[in-house]
């Protein structure tokens, strides 16, 4: 087939971003873009604000200034649509998250029953599929606490899948993890990036970044430093404050 | 184990007595929520016709007077506990007490009355049959409540003023207590009347002490003849509460 | 028609009800403190590492939290006296001991919670340190779990200002038995309790909101 | 006097008559107490600034005077507005508020006691409020209290002996009537202290059964 | 100068040790040697009693079978020796432990002044200098809340360093803290082992294990299954469970 490919669309965008807690600007005006189908790494120095650009994506944090529009829903001004937005756009935090007092399964069928209102029958059903994909169907009928931190991450992306979202943002997913555990939750991320999930993922996992990511951010104290392919970045970073992170780092 | 100390021993050396004067203070259990018999003034001292009583006892003996609050429940404890040498705290000697506590011959007397809301069919005794009536719990007149009117419900409180107020408040339909006591409530209170019927089963009240310390009974028997012969007695009835000693309590004093 | 139900004539019965308060507050005080070291020693004793203290401190602990204080304290006033006729103890006395080891019991139990609280880690570090029992104990732990059962300690504290009104079923004159008193003499139990209970919170409210703000301190 | 317990023993059936009553006040008012706990606790995170305050002020009255002190307020005093209840009643009502004033803040300890990571997974997941609280938060949080709430069971069980004053005819009140009409205060405080002991001791361990069976995970 | 270097002195030694959980026998006959001055770095997997054998070795856990000396005492058998024991070895542990109600420089005094009895003035002074030697003179009147992950790992080892133990064992030191502030705490690791400290390390660490130790043992399921000197192990690992492991890790 011989189709150009389509010019992309822009899933997530982000102008002027300002965020402050209290007295403290943590974000002091981020411009940035994530397209369709597109993996996009943000790496900086702890504090740089990398987490609170991620949580104000799907206003899981309010902002104050600027615009922020992801999978078409625009989160600047009145706080209507939040809903819709949080079905549209899947997230998975450092510390899994995963509910303790539910089974694997039943963790991964709660919010497509009560938010999607699907039936129990299909949910379970897109549940499994799910499962198998991150390699935990023995797992269905297990407690969390019985599972390895790598294994309950898994859980925690499975379950963001089952509501079909749009994109996703990942906070950190392996540095609670094992070190051995690190790489099957990497894995499942990539194969996730191969099916053409759009991602924004804040990592100090710079192997992935450079392998998976189609184009890295560096942040630093609240402003976007530099940004460009990984292979720019990580080579011939053009910074300085790039520079001197990623010697601390690699 | 045994906890008493008299036990049927007559010796002099033995009895609370001796103990008393070779201490040289007397330790007596009073009320303090009973006037005017005994109460507790606000600065923590005492005062009442008991309470009077008490000051002559130990002057009598040439000792130091040391008052001890009690209450309905506590006056046999107090004495098995060793923390008093007499009860003089409105004590009706019944025969079913007396088999547990020592009595000495009574310095007063008074019946049950009882008091009820203005405009209730109450006219005489009999009328508390079927009705609520409130008592102070283990009281002679819980005693005489349950026996003679059985058909009667007992409500029962630890304190007598409660008792006085659960007819106030509607919790009862009547409540049985001294007849002076309920005279008292019902002059204090329009809405409060008192059976006008002469006092019910009048009540001997007694000093109380451990059973079989006969030297000590002794002792306090002679004291309350003398008391009532020399006219003291009756004065201090008098004076507290408005009204001469009964002539069941006085005619002990001619005997003697 | 002035009803007596609700007057009440603060200049002859406040002076009497000021002091059962008083002694409300020295029973309460002299008992928090007693209770605070009783309770320091079996909840260190609770987690002791040889198991027949940790069984004694238990049973001390179960037992009294199984029990009204009311029977605790008639038990002391009434019966000890005829087992131990020497340890016969006045009223206010036998009221303090009769709180102090109810507190002790529930003072045990809040700092082994918080004892339990300290990671294991803290007795691990101090242990590598060839810090002895006592010594992880005194200078490790309890320290810090002092801190922890501040919160719970007041709670405490709160509770035994009106668990002291029941002293008033061995005739100790506190608060609750000045109340009691005084209703026999104006015959006004609403007002006079209405003033009772405004008198307990005095006391009782600031401990909350010291408990409170030490909280938030913590936080 | 000899120590006697087999004097006594022919009136423990009127002492297991009071400690059903005990019981019955107790179970009565800790349910619909706690019932009423969970509203109080939802009035003091309301955004309306009034029921905030009020449920506050409720909160500091009943945990700061005694249960003793509030039941002669419901007996003795409330039949001056006109609401005359009868011991039971009375008894339970005191009970009743009181433990709603505790396990309101009992349940606020559990609440907060949930890591606010679950709570923010859920609204990530799209879920509402409501929802929120009642599939990620609530079971948690009850695994959390329910040492805190059997505690607080058992301090409402020996606190139903304060019922005695006001002529609930309870445990406590069958054991002063017995002590009494026999005279025999060591055992008959001895047998009762024991009859709350073991209830006390059943109440606990049964709690430690239901944790066990009802939070598997 | 040209003396021959001394025979070694060995300071633990470590033969034939078993050590059972209830049923699970988690060390299965394990044999070690660390001599005088040496750096031995324990590798292996999550769960392959590592941190186990290491609390062995001061007897901060029991053992049922086998032998440990260690500094010259002899841990077998009674428990009378225990308290010389560790004041000859120094513990470090990944969670830090330090004393979270104690200033830095209390923490550091502690058990000198306590187990040791030597004088205030005289653990202050020994404070002051091992926190000059950790970089962290200026926090020594500091609550250790207010520092870094990596600044507390400091303190931990300064606080170990303040027994003048004859060897140090560290539980993965690093596995705690943020990639920006591992460094630091390795730093001071590095020099510590330059010093001539005899050190038995586990950790995650390879790029340490290579560069610092001098031996490195790989653990598996209980038993030690390769050791050797560090190029040795990560350039021609000869046994598949070390390749299998390696090859995860690196
Ligand atoms: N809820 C909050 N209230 C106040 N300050 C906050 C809050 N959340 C974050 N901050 C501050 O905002 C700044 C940026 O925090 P953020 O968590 O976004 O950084 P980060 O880049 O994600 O760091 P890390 O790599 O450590 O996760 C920090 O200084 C942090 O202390
Ligand atoms: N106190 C304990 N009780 C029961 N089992 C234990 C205990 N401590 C450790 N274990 C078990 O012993 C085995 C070895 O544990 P150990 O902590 O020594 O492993 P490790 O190699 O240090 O692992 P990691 O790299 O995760 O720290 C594990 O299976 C663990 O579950
Ligand atoms: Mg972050
Ligand atoms: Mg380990």
């Amino acid at each position: 087939m011989s189709t150009p490919p389509p010019t992309p669309t822009v899933m997530i965008n982000v102008e002027d971003l300002h965020k402050k807690f209290g007295d403290l600007e943590v974000l002091k005006g981020i411009d940035a873009k994530v397209n369709e189908r597109e993996v996009v790494c943000l790496i900086g120095p702890s504090g740089s604000g990398k987490s609170t650009l991620l949580r104000c994506m799907n206003r899981l944090e309010d902002f104050h200034r600027g615009q922020v529009t992801i999978c078409g829903h625009d989160l600047t001004g009145s706080r209507t649509s939040l809903h819709a937005v949080r079905r549209d756009v899947g997230m998975v935090f450092q510390s899994f998250n995963v509910f303790p007092h539910m089974k694997v399964i039943d963790n991964l069928t709660l919010a497509p029953m009560k938010v999607l209102k699907i039936s129990r029958t299909e949910a379970k059903q897109r549940a499994m599929a799910l499962l198998e994909k991150v390699g935990l169907v023995d797992k269905a009928h297990v407690y969390p606490g019985k599972l390895s931190g790598g294994q309950q991450q898994r859980v925690a992306i499975a379950r963001a899948l089952a509501m079909e979202p749009k994109a996703m943002l990942f906070d950190e997913p392996t540095s609670a993890l094992d070190p051995e555990t690190v790489g099957e939750v990497l894995g499942v991320m990539q194969n996730l990036a191969e099916e053409g999930m759009t991602m924004m993922v804040v990592t100090h996992e710079m192997g992935f970044a450079r392998e998976v990511a189609d184009r890295v951010l560096f942040m630093d104290n609240g402003v976007v430093v530099e940004q460009g392919p990984p292979k720019q970045i990580f080579e011939q970073p053009q910074h300085e404050r790039t520079q001197a992170f990623l010697s601390k780092i690699l | 184990s045994t906890g008493s100390s008299g036990g049927g021993s007559s010796d002099p050396g033995d009895s609370q007595l001796n103990k008393v004067l070779k201490a040289g203070e007397l330790r007596v259990a009073v009320l303090p929520d009973f006037p005017p018999w005994a109460v507790q003034k606000a600065d923590g001292s005492f005062e009442g016709y008991e309470i009077d009583i008490a000051h002559e006892l130990a002057d009598s003996l040439g000792v130091k007077l040391k008052l001890v609050s009690t209450d309905g429940d506590s006056r046999l404890p107090m004495l098995q506990s060793n923390r008093v040498d007499v009860n003089v705290s409105a004590w009706t000697s019944t025969n079913e007490r007396a088999q547990t506590a020592g009595f000495t011959i009574p310095y007063d007397a008074h019946g049950a009355g009882v008091l009820f809301k203005k405009g209730a069919d109450i006219t005489s005794y009999q009328d508390l049959a079927g009705k609520s009536v409130s008592v102070a719990r283990g009281s002679t007149n819980d005693t005489i409540l349950t026996n003679d009117f059985p058909s009667a419900k007992p409500v029962r409180f630890d304190a007598i003023s409660d008792v006085i107020s659960a007819v106030k408040t509607g919790k009862v339909d009547a409540a049985l207590e001294s007849s002076y006591t309920v005279a008292q409530a019902a002059k204090s209170d329009p809405e409060l009347e008192a059976i006008s019927n002469p006092p019910l089963d009048p009540q001997l009240v007694s000093m109380g002490v451990l059973p079989g310390d006969q030297v000590w009974i002794n002792y306090l028997n002679n004291f309350i003849r003398n008391l009532i012969a020399s006219g003291e007695d009756n004065k201090l009835h008098e004076k507290w509460l408005g009204e001469p000693l009964a002539s069941i309590v006085s005619v002990q004093g001619n005997a003697a | 028609m002035v009803t007596p139900l609700l007057s009440f004539d603060f200049g002859q019965f406040l002076p009497p009800m000021l002091r059962g308060a008083g002694v409300t507050v020295t029973l309460v005080l002299a008992a928090g403190v007693a209770g605070t070291i009783i309770g320091l020693v079996f909840g260190v004793a609770r987690s002791a590492p040889l198991a027949p203290i940790r069984w004694l401190a238990s049973v001390y602990i179960n037992f009294l939290r199984g029990i009204p204080i009311l029977i605790i304290l008639l038990f002391l006033y009434y019966e000890i006296p005829l087992l131990f006729p020497y340890a016969t103890f006045s009223q206010t006395l036998t009221a303090v001991i009769g709180l102090s080891v109810y507190a002790g019991a529930y003072m045990a139990e809040i700092f082994r919670g918080s004892i339990q609280a300290i990671p294991r880690g803290q007795l691990e570090a101090g242990e590598a340190l060839g810090l002895n029992y006592l010594q992880k104990m005194r200078y490790v732990v309890l320290p810090q779990a002092m801190k922890i059962a501040v919160p719970p300690g007041i709670g405490f504290l709160i509770a035994l200002v009106k668990a002291s009104s029941l002293v008033s079923v061995i005739s100790a004159t506190d608060l609750t038995r000045a109340g009691r008193i005084i209703t026999s003499q104006n015959h006004a139990p609403l007002s006079t309790f209405l003033v009772v209970a405004a008198l307990y919170f005095v006391i009782s409210y600031p401990l909350s909101l010291f408990g409170r703000w030490y909280e938030r301190r913590l936080a | 006097m000899t120590i006697n317990f087999g004097a006594v023993l022919p009136y423990l059936p009127v002492m297991l008559k009071g400690l059903w009553i005990s019981i019955e006040v107790t179970v009565l008012s800790f349910f619909i107490g706690s019932v009423a706990g969970v509203f109080v606790y939802l009035g003091r995170r309301s955004e309306l600034a009034p029921l905030r305050w009020l449920a506050h002020a409720f909160v500091e009255i009943f945990r700061n005077t005694p249960l003793l002190v509030q039941l002669y307020l419901i007996y003795f005093g409330l039949p001056q507005v006109g609401i005359n209840l009868d011991p039971f009643w009375s008894t339970l009502l005191g009970m009743t508020l009181n433990n709603a004033a505790y396990t309101s803040e009992i349940f606020r300890a559990g609440i907060e006691s949930v890591p606010a990571g679950l709570v923010e997974a859920a609204g990530a997941l799209g879920m509402r409020s409501m929802q929120t609280f009642r599939f990620v938060v609530l079971k948690p949080a009850v695994r959390n209290v329910l040492p805190a709430l059997t505690n607080q069971f058992i301090v409402l069980f020996l606190f139903s002996a304060v019922g005695s004053v006001i002529s609930l005819n309870e445990l406590t009140s069958a054991l002063a009537d017995l002590n009494q009409r026999t005279l025999r205060t060591l055992e008959i405080f001895t047998l009762g202290g024991l009859l709350y002991y073991l209830t006390s001791a059943v109440i606990a361990g049964s709690s430690r059964l239901a944790e066990r069976y009802l939070f598997r995970w």
